[in-house]
């Protein structure tokens, strides 16, 4: 029986876990979700196995805002690139920030909604001051001041990863503005869950305040985090094509949010040229509902009062 | 004797908000105007951008006397600025030369809430009766339309939604005005004008409320769909009343609580919420301001933007507080 | 029954007052003369404040004849006292801490201006220092003495608006501006042609040229500016639209970063003649043209426009001719060679270096298209110099390429546009040492700057246009500045509502042309 | 009392919530009102003895126990565990090896564990952040033992459930458990069966008891049932409003009440087959606000034998009987 | 079914009623062919364990099962019309004028955003008839009824104290004079005072009024004090039903004989009290035959196989082997 019983903790959690994804992936929403974000995912890891390289003004082909056809099926830009070429080429740039930023607002906002939420008192009262100012901040204003400092840091053109660095000031800026949404949802949860009886009694039985706070409180602000990771996503891919004008941005690898603009400026919208401003939009749309709806599985999933009761 | 106590207990939350807001205010009035100076470039190279002929030192040092740059930042510029601000004096514009800067605001501000504030009162309409019913009747045919749509509306921005728009209801259909406020063609003639402005206003209206019409749908039907399974709507229905009834005179109620907070927070950005949309549409608004500042670098002016911004959405906090406290006797 | 001209265009006037705004230039010039004005030495019909000029043989004093019985548009006489107290008021701020030096009507120039006088109401009579043609060179608006008289440097510079209805002579005044969105136009009773025949003018300012190519197409303007390339090919195919092209001042132009001290570039490369002489042998003018511009441009030579008939030449004899080989040559030869083998070039101290360019459109010019940087960054690519490119607003832009000084610097590389006047003085302004505003490539020559300085002191043309020459000829092989191309305004307005618009330069850059004369159908 | 030292202490123990005065109020720092859920209470536990806590709903007894289980702060007295002086005490290492003696049960078994957390987990915590375990098979060996003697077994069969896969009788245990697993010194019961039918009831008293008598574990038993204080305990206090108003044996308490509170609460119960005591007449009136404390005898405005002097002047606690106390006038005589 | 009034047509019969849970897969089946008749001015007590379907019968009763519950069997008849309570809108009409309910909890059960005054009020306007002001007075009447001064009416529910809301939902059952009132746990988390007040006030009640009570309750006592007869629930079934007297004195069936044996009484002398031994039946799996065979202590063979039927016993009814039912005439249990 001893034996037995040390196998159970284990495999408990493995059950928990295969429980967990079941009934994760039997949400149809879940896989909708899912295949598309993966399948975006396979398209910004292989761009040049899919549609070749990169097109530049050098390399294009195409006629100027030629309609979709046979030979370019999304058509061409205003300088006669193809516009699958891009959007494909688009997608890395255009992922990466989407994911990193989200991570980066949620897990700052996480921390500090929960962190404001759980100890109260002055804490609360400065964090949350402190939310207020970044929540009315515009994204810009702080790339204004980030931007020159980090560029003067970190050197003007040096790379990491293959990708420039002022892409992961890009990535900081966005990460640092869209947080405050989720440090006020999260701390608002956190209000109400840490006065659960369930908290006291981790208290009682010698929990530390972190552990309470990950292994109690976290779990229970899966649901909405998760949600406000899709909002934040959805936001990053365009607060990027903004932020790339102030010198953040690469026009020689354009990302969604930069052809959209390009097309845009272009006047792609009076001439008619929907192909040039469809197709980065969609791409972005899709993204960022694949998602709200994993967000909307997992909020689903991790929602005990939506799991059957028996 | 009840009403009493509450009255006090209200005026102690009002007397509470109003003291966070103002402290709120103060901190984002002055952490804006000190991230304004210490933003790299020389405010005098701004006021200098234009000059022709080489400038003096001298000449710089009277601008920075001019527009007290040469005194320390820390406090008497910032006390300054707080104080002038108090007055509504937001200084002077850096690009438009002899603009105030608050008078350059309010010029765009009509502009702005008439857009933001229509969509607004729009999306709040038809979002949240369409997700207070989808809520109600969680799983029907009207919900998972409402919802799938919603998310999709909720995860496209406005931006794009609005190019969209452009094209398919002004450049290919020819149905709808696609920019600015008003025709150039149409005459000065008040009804027209009018009917001209409401023409305009429809794309960009449409634009900024689909957006948050995905919003409203989600929250006011998760409010909902919380409300119908809580036990005083079993009472409600015990007591025999039609559902109709049930939705009107209890449900609503109680699931405009998080709604109620959501407008509210919106309606902070009435000001600038529109920053991208009104780009996109040429829209005669404060965002048209904003870009316009930022692209001259136009510091004074930015920094009324925000002050209001920050106003407005500071204000809608405590009305949000306020509010939650009429419709909800129970909060603390 | 008379109609109003609509006209959109990518424009953000920011303030009615000529001595404080650039941006306003569009209005303003609809409403204010010039004394002579560039246009009117170009096109015989569209005089300025002054009816005829002439210079005495000592070429420093010039006689103008202000036009008889002038009106301003309140209905007071504009005479030649007006025009005097306009120049004596900006001279008066001269050294002053409110020097009026920032807007359209700036002290430049007026420092070697020994006196100008109204001996009677239709004369003006300006004396110089020394020989310049300044005097009908300069784009001062002239405006009314009776308003401005009261006002105050530091108020003229700063807060002082210039509300509309402004006065003036021009033919069509401001009667209201409503910034950011449009500026109302009223026809001048008293213009001395005549009232204009159009009931007025509507100038819509717009962000982006979608608005304009949308009313163009669904009637709601007359005319519209700044139209992007695709626009204008799709209102080509519009019947009821004529499209125009018109080439304006705007060089758009690589520069280098000469600078040797604070603000230098990435590397000394930059400050070597010979490095960049042999990178303009890798700049191809007709494929920027062809690719990024869509053929709406002339392909760039030296530094005088086209436009500029007086000073333009095409210097066929020293002209670099793209090959990308005899670049590569060129490099090796004057040290620049791939060491290492890695397909990148290196330095004379062996270094291996990157260059950064950055761009962006600055306000109120035609935007340069990202596809002229990927051609430039693809052709450096191939002869072993990659570059890096940074986009910016520009007011970004503004601020990063300011002299030094002011904070800027730091690139290496600049793909940016200037719009200056055709003038001797402002065609050699890239060049030009002393000028903070347009010589972007902190470039410092002696030779150059005596010769700008001679062609200041010039006023006989053919002495000038030779100087202009030598200069432009001395700038070209130093290449400081690849100048890449003279981009065209698009423009087009309908057939349906108004006659008058003239075949060439449908709306004058320089002047109120053709406001005074359409006509409606 | 089964051994003679006290193992808790509470010596004139307050809990008082501030009641947030208004604006100018504070800007002028005068003092508001305040709840007094706790108003000098004076309580000894002895180790191994089972005391019951009873009284009217509101009259701070779960604040008592969050008190003793430093879940909130007292604002006077003092909290005395095995003579050391625990009032004060905030350092994160005393608190720990504190809650090595002091354990709490719950009232509400339904809240009281995260519905995100396996049994197995629930019952481990303890033992994990209180470092009681060296290795993963100790571990499971004290769980297993804690569930075993919370009556849940087998043991292995409860593990990866979660709270919801169990009934509330054996969520109830599970909470018992995570107290047991600790082998405490000292159980708080908040209320651990109002909620359950009798069955089940029985069930958790039989273990609380059994533990008691097998491992000298002292208990504070938290309860508004007078039968089941007798039942279980050794000696009865009565709260009210925040205040002991009768303490003594179990037996003296029910039998032989002293107080005209406890009396009405034993007259209030109700009695299979039997009618209401005679004697003392019913309370009349509201329980007055803990915010507004009447003056002299708290229980004045409703007590039946009230006098001149219950409105003036406050009883102190006086001996009635051994170990029997009653806070009471009438008690002098 | 047997009658023990044939004078009378009983206020309320329920016939071998079953409600099964979870529409899809395994259903649960909560109750189990529970049959009862409750007559006017009646009160009977609803006892069982945790589980065994209690508040499933009384929610049953006033057609208020929740989304996910079927009536798989049986009926309900009022005044001898059958009564249509798996279709809503049709039981509109009899709801709160003829039975009303006070809901388990209080707290929930009151809409936290109204004022008491306007929650009693509003099945007067709607039921009765009233206007606001006719409406408004009698809540306030009902207030007082119930011993809440009328100046309180204009409380919201989070200002009263658990005694006063669970007053308030009293209050609010007897608004339309109905004939039965429902009671879940009314008293539960109420100390003893304000719980013998409660009680009080629903004997005096129902005497002035003549109205019939169903209370459901874990404590016996308050059985004994209150009630005229009980019902023994056990796994959704109706295992013993009698007067109060006699089943107190003398239970028939072992369960309840369990139940009444560990309530403590200090007249009985401290003895510990002993819980049932075994677990509560699962009832997606019940055991075959009695549900309680397996906890049972004088277990026979038939009873791990035959369901026993719910058998006239003395004045009451009993479902036990041990006690066969004395007439042929006795309740089929349904299968
Ligand atoms: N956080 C708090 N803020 C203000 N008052 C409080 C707080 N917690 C408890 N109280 C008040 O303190 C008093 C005692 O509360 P406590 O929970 O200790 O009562 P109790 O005896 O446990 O009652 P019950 O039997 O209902 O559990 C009550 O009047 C309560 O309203
Ligand atoms: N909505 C539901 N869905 C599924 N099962 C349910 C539902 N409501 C109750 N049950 C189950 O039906 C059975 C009977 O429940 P019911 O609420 O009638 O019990 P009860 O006798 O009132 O118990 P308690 O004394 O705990 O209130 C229980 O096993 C319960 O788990
Ligand atoms: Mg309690
Ligand atoms: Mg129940």
């Amino acid at each position: 029986m001893t034996e037995n019983i040390v196998k159970y903790p284990p495999r408990g959690r493995t059950r928990a876990v295969k429980r967990f994804l079941g009934q994760f992936l039997r949400d149809r929403g879940a896989q909708v979700g899912l295949v598309c974000l993966v399948f975006f995912l396979i398209v910004a890891a292989m761009p040049n196995m899919l549609v070749g390289p990169l097109q530049t003004a050098i390399n294009a082909t195409g006629d100027f805002l030629a309609p979709p056809s046979g030979q370019h099926l999304l058509g061409t830009d205003e300088v006669g690139r193809d516009v699958l070429n891009l959007i494909v080429h688009g997608a890395r740039i255009s992922l990466t920030i989407a994911l990193l930023a989200t991570v980066i607002s949620l897990v700052v906002g996480s921390t500090v909604g929960m962190a404001s939420g759980y100890f109260g008192g002055w804490v609360d009262t400065w964090l949350m001051r402190i939310t207020d100012f970044f929540f009315v901040m515009p994204s810009f204003v702080l790339a204004l001041i980030i931007t020159p400092v980090v560029l003067e840091v970190m050197g003007r053109s040096g790379y990491i990863l293959g990708f420039r660095l002022s892409l992961f000031v890009i990535i900081t800026v966005i990460g640092m503005t869209s947080w405050s949404f989720v440090a006020r949802i999260v701390r608002s949860q956190t209000l109400s869950i840490k006065e659960r009886t369930f908290i006291d009694r981790a208290r009682v039985v010698g929990s530390s305040n972190l552990s309470i706070m990950v292994r109690h409180i976290l779990p229970n602000l899966v649901p909405q985090i998760a949600a406000n990771g899709a909002l934040v996503v959805a936001g990053a891919i365009y607060i990027e094509t903004s932020l790339s004008f102030l010198g953040l941005g690469d026009p020689l690898q354009p990302s969604w949010g930069t052809l959209l603009s390009l097309a845009q400026r272009a006047g792609a919208a009076s001439a008619g040229a929907w192909w040039y401003l469809g197709a980065p939009g969609v791409c972005a749309l899709m993204v960022s509902l694949s998602f709200v709806l994993i967000g909307n599985a997992l909020d689903d999933t991790f929602n005990p009062r939506r799991r059957a009761i028996p | 004797m009840a009403g009493q106590a509450s009255r006090n207990f209200m005026s102690r939350r009002l007397g509470l908000a109003l003291i966070r807001a103002i402290v709120t205010l103060l901190i984002v009035a002055t952490l804006n105007f000190i991230l304004f100076r210490v933003i790299p470039g020389d405010p005098a190279n701004m006021l200098l951008a234009g000059a022709r002929s080489s400038v003096t030192a001298e000449q710089i040092e009277a601008q920075r006397q001019n527009w007290g740059l040469d005194r320390p930042l820390f406090p008497d510029q910032v006390v300054d600025y707080l104080w002038a601000s108090l007055h509504g004096d937001l200084g002077y514009s850096f690009k438009f030369r002899g603009r105030q800067v608050a008078d350059l605001i309010f010029e765009r501000l009509p502009a702005t809430i008439a857009l933001v504030g229509l969509a607004q009162i729009i999306a709040i309409l038809g979002g949240v009766m369409l997700g207070l019913y989808a809520g109600w009747r969680r799983g029907g045919a009207i919900d998972n339309i409402a919802t799938v749509s919603s998310l999709a509306l909720y995860s496209t921005p406005a931006f794009w939604l609005a190019m969209l728009l452009i094209v398919t209801f002004s450049t290919v259909s020819g149905w709808l005005p696609g920019y600015g406020a008003y025709s150039p063609s149409a005459s000065i003639a008040s009804v027209d004008r009018l009917l001209d402005y409401l023409k305009h206003l429809a794309l960009p209206v449409a634009a900024v409320a689909l957006g948050l019409i995905g919003q409203y749908v989600v929250v006011a039907r998760a409010a909902m769909s919380e409300v119908v399974t809580e036990d005083y709507m079993v009472t409600a229905r015990a007591k025999g009343l039609t559902h109709r009834q049930m939705l009107m005179h209890h449900a609503c109620r109680n699931a405009m609580l998080p709604v109620v907070t959501l407008i509210t927070l919106n309606l902070g950005y009435v000001v600038a919420g529109a920053i991208t949309v009104e780009a996109v549409f040429a829209w005669p608004g404060i965002g048209g301001l904003t870009v316009e500042a930022l692209n001259a670098r136009d510091y004074p002016v930015l920094q009324g933007i925000f002050l209001l911004l920050g106003a407005s959405i500071v204000a809608a906090n405590l009305l949000a507080d306020l509010a939650y406290g009429i419709l909800d006797p129970r909060v603390r | 029954d008379d109609r109003i001209v609509r006209v959109g265009g990518v424009a953000a006037p920011d303030s009615m007052n000529p001595f404080a705004t650039w941006g306003a230039f569009w209005p303003l010039v609809f409403s204010y003369d010039f004394l002579v004005g560039v246009d009117a030495q170009r096109h015989q019909d569209r005089m300025g404040f002054a009816k005829s000029w002439s210079v005495a043989d000592d070429n420093v004093t010039w006689t103008f004849k202000i036009w008889p019985g002038m009106k301003w548009s309140d209905g007071k006489p504009a005479t030649a006292r007006d025009a005097a107290f306009t120049y004596n008021y900006l001279r008066g701020s001269i050294g002053k801490p409110d020097e009026l030096n920032v807007g359209w009507n700036n002290t430049s120039g007026l420092e070697n201006v020994t006196s100008i006088t109204a001996p009677d109401d239709e004369t003006l009579e300006i004396v110089t220092k020394m020989p310049t043609r300044w005097p009908i060179d300069n784009y001062i608006m002239m405006v009314p003495e009776h308003i401005w008289k009261d006002v105050s440097y530091a108020d003229a510079r700063g807060t002082f608006q210039n509300k509309p209805p402004l006065v003036g002579t021009g033919p069509m005044i401001v009667a209201e501006f409503l910034q950011g969105q449009f500026v109302r136009l009223t026809p001048n009773q008293y213009f001395r042609a005549g009232q204009p025949p159009s009931a007025g003018m509507i100038f819509h300012l717009f962000n982006t040229a979608d608005p304009i190519a949308q009313g163009l197409k669904s009637g709601d303007l007359d005319y519209g500016m700044y139209l992007t390339a695709a626009q204008w090919a799709d209102l080509s195919k519009d019947a009821t639209i004529v499209v125009g092209q018109n080439r304006v001042e705007q060089r758009n132009y690589l520069a280098f970063n000469t600078a040797s001290e604070k603000g230098a570039g990435s590397t000394k490369a930059l400050q070597d003649p010979a490095f960049r002489d042999a990178i303009g042998y890798a700049i191809d003018q007709n494929a920027i043209v062809d690719r990024a511009l869509r053929g709406h441009a002339d392909p760039g030579v030296g530094l005088v426009m086209p436009v500029a008939t007086d000073y333009y030449s095409d210097l066929s004899d020293i002209k670099r001719h793209f090959n990308l080989e005899e670049a590569a040559r060129r490099l090796d030869t004057a040290g620049y060679r791939d060491t290492n083998g890695d397909g990148i070039r290196e330095d004379k101290e062996g270094k291996s270096f990157q260059l950064e360019l950055v761009t962006g459109t600055m306000a109120n010019l035609i935007e340069i298209p990202t596809a002229v940087v990927q051609l430039i960054a693809g052709w450096l690519g191939q002869i072993g110099i990659p570059v890096s490119v940074t986009q910016l607003d520009s007011g970004a832009l503004n601020s990063r390429t300011a002299p030094p000084a002011y904070g800027g610097g730091g690139w290496d590389l600049l793909v940016a546009g200037t719009w200056l006047s055709p003038s001797a003085h402002d065609v050699l302004g890239l060049g030009n040492s002393a000028d903070r505003q347009n010589n972007r490539a902190y470039w410092k020559n002696d030779e150059f700057d005596a010769l700008l300085s001679k062609v200041d002191r010039t006023a006989d043309l053919g002495k000038s246009q030779e100087l202009v020459e030598q200069a432009v000829r001395l700038i070209y092989t130093e290449a400081p500045y690849i100048i890449l191309c003279y981009p065209f305004v698009l423009d087009a307005h309908r057939k349906d509502c108004f006659v008058g618009w003239g075949t060439q330069d449908i709306l004058s850059m320089w002047s109120y042309f053709p406001l005074d004369r359409l006509k409606s159908i | 009392m089964r051994d003679s030292s006290d193992i808790l202490r509470l010596e004139n123990l307050q809990v008082h919530f501030p009641i947030q005065g208004g604006l100018f109020d504070r800007m002028l720092g005068r003092p508001c009102g305040a709840v007094r859920a706790v108003d000098g209470l004076d309580l000894n536990v002895g180790r191994g003895e089972i005391v019951a806590l009873v009284g009217e709903s509101g009259s701070g007894k779960s604040t008592v126990g969050r008190v003793i289980t430093k879940l909130s702060q007292p604002t006077g007295g003092r909290l005395l565990f095995e003579g050391r002086d625990m009032t004060s005490q905030r350092s994160s290492s005393a608190l720990r090896s504190y809650r090595h003696h002091v354990q709490m049960i719950f009232q509400d078994a339904y809240q009281a564990l995260n519905p995100r957390h396996t049994t197995f987990d629930i019952v481990a915590e303890p033992l994990r952040s209180l470092r009681l375990v060296d290795n993963d098979a100790q571990l499971s060996e004290r769980v297993s033992e804690a569930l075993a003697a919370a009556g849940l077994n087998p043991p292995g069969d409860f593990f990866a459930r979660f709270p919801h896969e169990l009934s509330g009788g054996q969520r109830q245990r599970v909470v018992i458990a995570g107290a047991l697993a600790v082998k405490p010194e000292l159980i708080v019961a908040d209320e651990p069966v109002s909620m359950l039918d009798v069955s089940i009831r029985a069930q958790i008293l039989q273990v609380l008891v059994d533990l008691r008598d097998r491992h000298n574990m002292a208990l504070l038993f938290i309860t508004h049932d007078l039968p089941l204080a007798w039942l279980i305990a050794d000696r009865i206090a009565v709260l009210y409003l925040g205040k002991l108003v009768e303490i003594g044996s179990a037996d003296d308490i029910t039998f032989k009440p002293r107080h005209p509170y406890t009396v009405a609460l034993l007259n209030a119960t109700p009695q299979i087959g039997g009618a209401a005591r005679p004697g003392v007449p019913a309370l009349q009136g509201e329980v007055p606000s803990a915010a507004r404390l009447p003056n002299g005898c708290r229980f004045h405005p409703r007590c039946p034998l009230a006098f001149d002097r219950c409105k003036v002047e406050e009883p102190p606690a006086i001996e009635v009987g051994p170990h029997h106390m009653s806070a009471c006038w009438l008690a002098e005589r | 079914m047997t009658n023990s009034f044939p004078d009378k047509e009983p206020l309320l019969r329920v016939d071998g009623l079953s409600v099964d849970y979870g529409l899809k897969g395994d259903p649960l089946r909560a109750i189990d062919g529970v049959s009862f008749e409750l007559r006017t001015g009646e009160a009977v007590a609803l006892v069982g364990e945790s589980g065994s379907g209690k508040t499933t019968t009384a929610m049953a009763i006033a057609g208020l099962l929740s989304p996910n519950a079927r009536v798989s069997g049986g009926q309900v008849h009022y005044r001898g019309q059958r009564l249509p309570i798996d279709d809503d809108a049709a039981m509109r009409p009899h709801r709160w004028s003829e039975t009303s309910v006070v809901f388990q909890g209080a707290m929930n059960a009151l809409n936290p955003v109204h004022r008491i005054t306007k929650q009693i009020a509003e099945p007067c306007i709607l039921k009765l008839g009233m206007t606001r002001g006719e409406a408004t007075a009698r809540a306030i009447e009902l207030l007082e009824l119930v011993g809440i001064p009328a100046d309180r009416g204009v409380a919201y529910p989070h200002e009263l104290s658990g005694g006063m809301r669970q007053r308030v939902m009293i209050a609010m059952a007897l608004a339309c004079r109905p004939s039965i009132i429902v009671g879940d746990e009314p008293t539960t988390a109420l100390d003893v005072i304000t719980q013998a007040q409660i009680l009080k006030l629903l004997r005096d009640l129902r005497s002035q009024l003549n109205l019939a009570l169903i209370l459901i309750t874990h404590d016996l006592s308050v059985v004994a004090e209150s009630c005229d007869r009980v019902m023994i629930m056990y796994s959704g079934r109706v295992v013993e039903d009698g007067t109060v007297a006699e089943i107190f004195a003398e239970p028939k069936h072992p369960y309840t004989k369990l139940l009444i044996a560990s309530i403590p009484n200090p007249a009985n002398g401290k003895k510990m009290i002993r819980p049932i031994p075994g677990d509560p039946p699962n009832l997606v799996n019940r055991p075959s035959g009695c549900a309680f065979h397996p906890r049972c202590p004088s277990t026979m063979s038939v009873c791990t196989t035959e369901v026993p039927r719910l058998g006239r016993f003395g004045h009451g009814r009993v479902a036990c082997h041990l006690h066969p039912p004395l007439q042929e005439n006795m309740v089929t249990v349904h299968a």
